[in-house]
């Protein structure tokens, strides 16, 4: 498997072999094609940062651009699935949660429960996340844990390109609404990605790395802030677990349990804020449960709890980096 | 009164209308009692808007309703039988008792569900009319909303997706005058009487019937329903119609004039109205209107009987049923 | 201070008060006088369970009934209050915030940061929340934890009358955007009240009373349940503090922490769901800030992770009670 | 042209066109240097629009904008220096660096900001007009949006709102033809070319008029601010203009018929129309207009110098500003 793709990449090709084995895949968002309605060529766009380039050709009566509109889209994505489709419906910036948030909030999230177990809505919905480009309060967030909190959805965050392409497909196939958190700053990033057709089960953490001495939990862009911090204390012979959980919710406890009995020491690193985030998540979690087993303070990495600058120093002091990680793993170890 | 209703579809559609009061009227006085649950929102006065829509829709066609869902229901084909247990919450409900009066929901009978949101039916029914309109079978997405409703923006985008995607799909406002205790005089001023002027202008065929009016609603409704199935489509459908009982039950109406739902269910009621119009053609006899009355009093009765006496959910409901597979 | 008085009554007293104090407050909602464009009387509602009634004949021009537009009306709200006015939104249930969170997540929770510190939003919104009502799943929901995890926002949770008319003016008065939640369960339970004017600082928790085996933190309606807890568990001897943070962001980190530093031992409380929730946002800070002052796991106490049931029996079930309270305090004890 | 407007005022109205137009044309040329950080949209091809609405404003009067913000700032009177030195993420900058080009607001300008979220600015301008109609202070608000933001639900609940309240606010409408890449044509079929016949439909007076011609906009404006002012409630201003870069700078545009804004830049600019017919009626001379043609010209300079010189923010106002009091 020596072919490099980027993450955008293979989410576009997870799509696009969807949209090929599955006649009821369809795909619903903000010029997710583009130039609709003009006399130009269709494809114009793909999406805003063109991940989605390139589908449309091929699925066109299957790639729907909406008007701005999010209330109205993102609910038919759940009302097509909801009536036999397997709509992914893009909501461009996972920031706009807030203009259409009760149709995945209320309805999605709480058909099968509220019907007794009859509905089945197999919506996915893609969205970016993530700071780091000067795109300032409103469109640099990473909202995630506001979804884990809800019963009935499940919360997918990619950190590389071969889980991006395999979890996406498992989001599609699978019968419960996802959503699929893209960090814009992975986009570029290349890595090993199969072209044939596979999927990555949804709740089963990736081991990273393993390390005797400190588990680090870590999401999405965190991973590689994770991985530089724990290269570095490698040199001061600190050896670290690194665990991408991959899915927020379902959470693969097991594996991050297990590995927190061994080294008895935890830090979590977070691209959002602890109030009631990932974070704190973790922590509680493993704090309630693994109480015996810890041998000290589990740590949290996060931004302060403010919003996202837009001035590119401030920016960058309010994301974890690797020196910050460093410094929680030490004080693990003190 | 149209040609095209044949006795046996007439019979039909009173059934139904009479189903509907009937259960409505019933679950007033249970619910008086202090023997039900939550909140109840009474549909009785405005059946013939569901009824006139619904008798044009199969299966395959999707409705999405409201807080005030038990008539959609019943006239969509849902048991009244399990409708009533579930409002007592019992397991034998149409939803298990997980979801209640408001929630009530059977996707088999397209059914997309009561809904305790005012506005999140648009958006659903517009993706069900996607379906629709990809699979190329034919199938229609009906959602039916309240004057109230109409100004929730998930209302305004829908009928504008709709228009951008020529979805076969039928808005049916449902104008009885009130959210919950606000006129639509104040919250919908559009100009004129009708709330379908607005519709009007995002380009969609707009009409405005009396909706205690079966005949009127049914045939404004197929008229919609059969452009939409040719690929014509949208259609905002307004009926005009009424309450009978308060926002929910426990309202004390002190918003409403004095003799407003006595005057109507004297001069107005649709089911009268029916029978009235109906006998008088002589396309059915009383004693078959009758009949029917007495067949569902006995069968509402039987519904509460049996809602009284099943069981409730076993404790192991409150873990199941949130995802497919977690 | 002898005179009882109802929450719901505490609630309108406040918003009186300071419609009375303050010609710059206004209240904005769904029928909160109600009988609006009817030939009727206005005042006919007084929102849908008559707690605001009587103000609209006080306030004619300022008790404002706006169409079911929660995004305009909730929107109109925060503009109003950028603009020199302290506007009192009224979202009928916390449930329903989907339909306008983003007015409050990224408009007026940010515009103070955004704008370099130069806009002040003294905005409240009042707002529903709590199970037990047979209201089911889409009007029982308690998500303020989604709003503390909001930096910009602060979010108010009273459990008596006394605490509800004091947070409430402090809200009102207060220059930042709060949500103010009230449960339902509470609006019938009668407590003193002083008549005339006063606050409670926003960010101050109450000790309930003190014991020095355990610490419990509970909010609104789990405050009682924690009492009733801590009753039955004085019988045994297990002598309990009791901690009701009352504002969640704030939250009053001090005195959570000094009680925890003398029992060693936490149980948190919670009417929400654990994920990314209020219990492990205390847990998690608490087992990394205080892990030497622990002497046990400390332990939640909240509903399952599913949507609130409708049957009396599975909802009365999901709900923490006493007996689920007093078993996780035991085990602490363990 | 109307009478009303001095040669101060043209002289003036003039001078805000050319300084957003200069402002955006050197925006456009440092972004492409890769100096500049973010997403930036330009007003260029626009400015007849935010100026010819803006020139009836005070600072009590408020106003919100878009992603598309420069231009209703300058119209509005925030400083070009400071914004500037904001688009570089400088402390000098309106906000201190921590909005950037989305986020300018200068409220004492009663400028409530530029807005990330498409349809943000409705619901926040119509507490502005509430609160202008209940201090009786003869304020208004005015909300500009794009075609593509018109579709999205908080305007249209907005619309009924302002109808229902009666306030004193002013829809103002730029449909430059594109939402991103997307057709307006696609995406607000209306039925007519106008989308003010659709707010027509919520009972509020509506007019649609050439964005390129100052004066035009100039004038409807002014009628529907004076109404405003005079209790009369809201009115809804359709501009029709367009966007001379790309929906954002980065974008490709070959979505666009090829010669569509070398075309309009020739033919159909605001500045150029309305600089023809002044000097054409006799009102300004062509040498007073290139006298404030070089005036711009440096001010936007020194404001590119004065921003790329002053400092970073202080690490300390990461954490500042969050919060009045916490
Ligand atoms: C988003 C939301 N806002 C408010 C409510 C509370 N509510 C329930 S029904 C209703 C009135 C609805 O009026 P209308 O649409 O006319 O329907 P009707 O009750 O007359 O059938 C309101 C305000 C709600 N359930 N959801
Ligand atoms: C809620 C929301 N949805 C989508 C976007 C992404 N977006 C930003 S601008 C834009 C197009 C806006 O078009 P229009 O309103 O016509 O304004 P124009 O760019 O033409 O000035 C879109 C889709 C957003 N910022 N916010
Ligand atoms: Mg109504
Ligand atoms: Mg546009």
């Amino acid at each position: 498997m020596a072919r490099k793709i980027m993450f955008k990449d293979a989410i576009n090709e997870a799509i696009c072999l969807e949209m090929a084995r599955d006649e009821s895949v369809i795909l619903l968002g903000l010029d997710v094609a583009g130039a609709a309605g003009t006399d130009q060529e269709r494809d114009a766009w793909g999406g805003v940062l063109g991940v989605t380039k390139g589908i449309y050709p091929k699925f066109p009566d299957r790639v729907i651009d909406t008007p701005i509109s999010e209330s109205a889209y993102i609910g038919a994505a759940v009302g097509a699935s909801a009536c036999g489709m397997r709509a992914i419906g893009e909501l461009m910036f996972s920031d706009f949660l807030g203009v259409c948030f009760d149709q995945l909030y209320n309805q999605a999230a709480k058909f099968r429960y509220m019907f007794g177990g009859k509905a089945v809505t197999p919506v996915t919905i893609r969205t970016m996340i993530g700071a780091g480009f000067s795109a300032a309060a409103q469109h640099s967030q990473s909202p995630y844990s506001m979804f884990a909190h809800v019963p009935g959805l499940k919360s997918i965050i990619p950190s590389n390109p071969y889980d991006a392409k395999g979890l996406l497909a498992a989001c599609i196939q699978d019968d419960d609404p996802c959503v699929f958190f893209e960090h814009k700053a992975l986009y570029t990033m290349k890595g090993e990605v199969p072209e044939e057709h596979y999927t990555i089960p949804l709740g089963k953490a990736n081991v990273v790395q393993e390390g005797k001495d400190v588990t680090i939990v870590a999401l999405a862009r965190m991973v590689q802030v994770a991985t530089q911090a724990a290269k570095a204390l490698a040199k001061e012979g600190i050896e670290c677990t690194i665990i991408d959980p991959r899915t927020i919710s379902p959470l693969d406890k097991d594996t991050i349990f297990s590995s927190v009995e061994k080294t008895g020491r935890l830090v979590v690193v977070d691209e959002d804020n602890d109030r009631c985030g990932f974070a704190t998540d973790i922590v509680g979690m493993v704090a309630q449960d693994l109480f015996r087993s810890l041998k000290a303070a589990p740590q949290m990495v996060t931004p302060p709890f403010v919003p996202v600058p837009f001035a590119a120093n401030l920016e960058a002091e309010y994301i974890p980096n690797a020196a910050k990680v460093q410094a929680a793993v030490r004080k693990t170890l003190e | 009164m149209k040609a095209q209703l044949s006795k046996e579809d007439l019979l039909r559609a009173y059934r139904k209308m009479r189903e509907i009061r009937e259960f409505e009227d019933r679950v007033h006085v249970e619910f008086a009692k202090g023997t039900l649950p939550g909140f109840v929102h009474l549909y009785s006065g405005e059946e013939a808007v569901a009824v006139g829509v619904c008798e044009h829709l199969n299966d395959l066609d999707r409705i999405a309703s409201t807080h005030r869902g038990h008539g959609h229901c019943i006239a969509k084909g849902v048991d009244l039988v399990g409708m009533m247990a579930e409002i007592y919450g019992k397991q034998t409900g149409t939803c298990g008792g997980k979801g209640g009066s408001m929630h009530i929901a059977d996707l088999d009978k397209g059914m997309m569900g009561a809904n305790g949101i005012v506005g999140a039916g648009p958006p659903l029914v517009a993706g069900a009319a996607l379906a629709s309109k990809l699979r190329k079978d034919g199938s229609v997405g009906v959602v039916f909303f309240g004057d109230g409703a109409s100004n929730q923006g998930t209302n305004f985008e829908s009928m504008n997706l709709a228009v951008t995607l020529e979805l076969p799909m039928i808005f049916v406002l449902e104008n009885n005058g009130y959210a919950e205790s606000t006129s639509v005089k104040y919250s919908a001023k559009v100009g004129s009487e009708n709330i379908a002027d607005r519709a009007r202008g995002f380009g969609m065929p707009a009409v405005t019937v009396d909706g205690n009016d079966f005949f009127a609603v049914y045939e404004a409704a197929g008229e919609a329903i059969e452009r939409a199935r040719k690929g014509g489509g949208p259609t905002f459908l307004e009926c005009k119609t009424l309450r009978y009982y308060g926002h929910f039950e426990g309202d004390a109406q002190t918003y409403r004039p004095k003799d407003e739902v006595k005057n109507a269910r004297a001069n107005n009621c649709p089911l009268k109205r029916f029978a009235a119009a109906a006998v008088e053609a002589g396309l059915v006899e009383a004693a078959e209107l009758e009949a029917i009355d007495k067949d569902v009093l006995a069968l509402v009765e039987k519904a509460v009987k049996e809602a009284e006496a099943a069981p409730q959910p076993d404790m192991s409901a409150l873990l199941t049923d949130v995802y497919v597979s977690y």
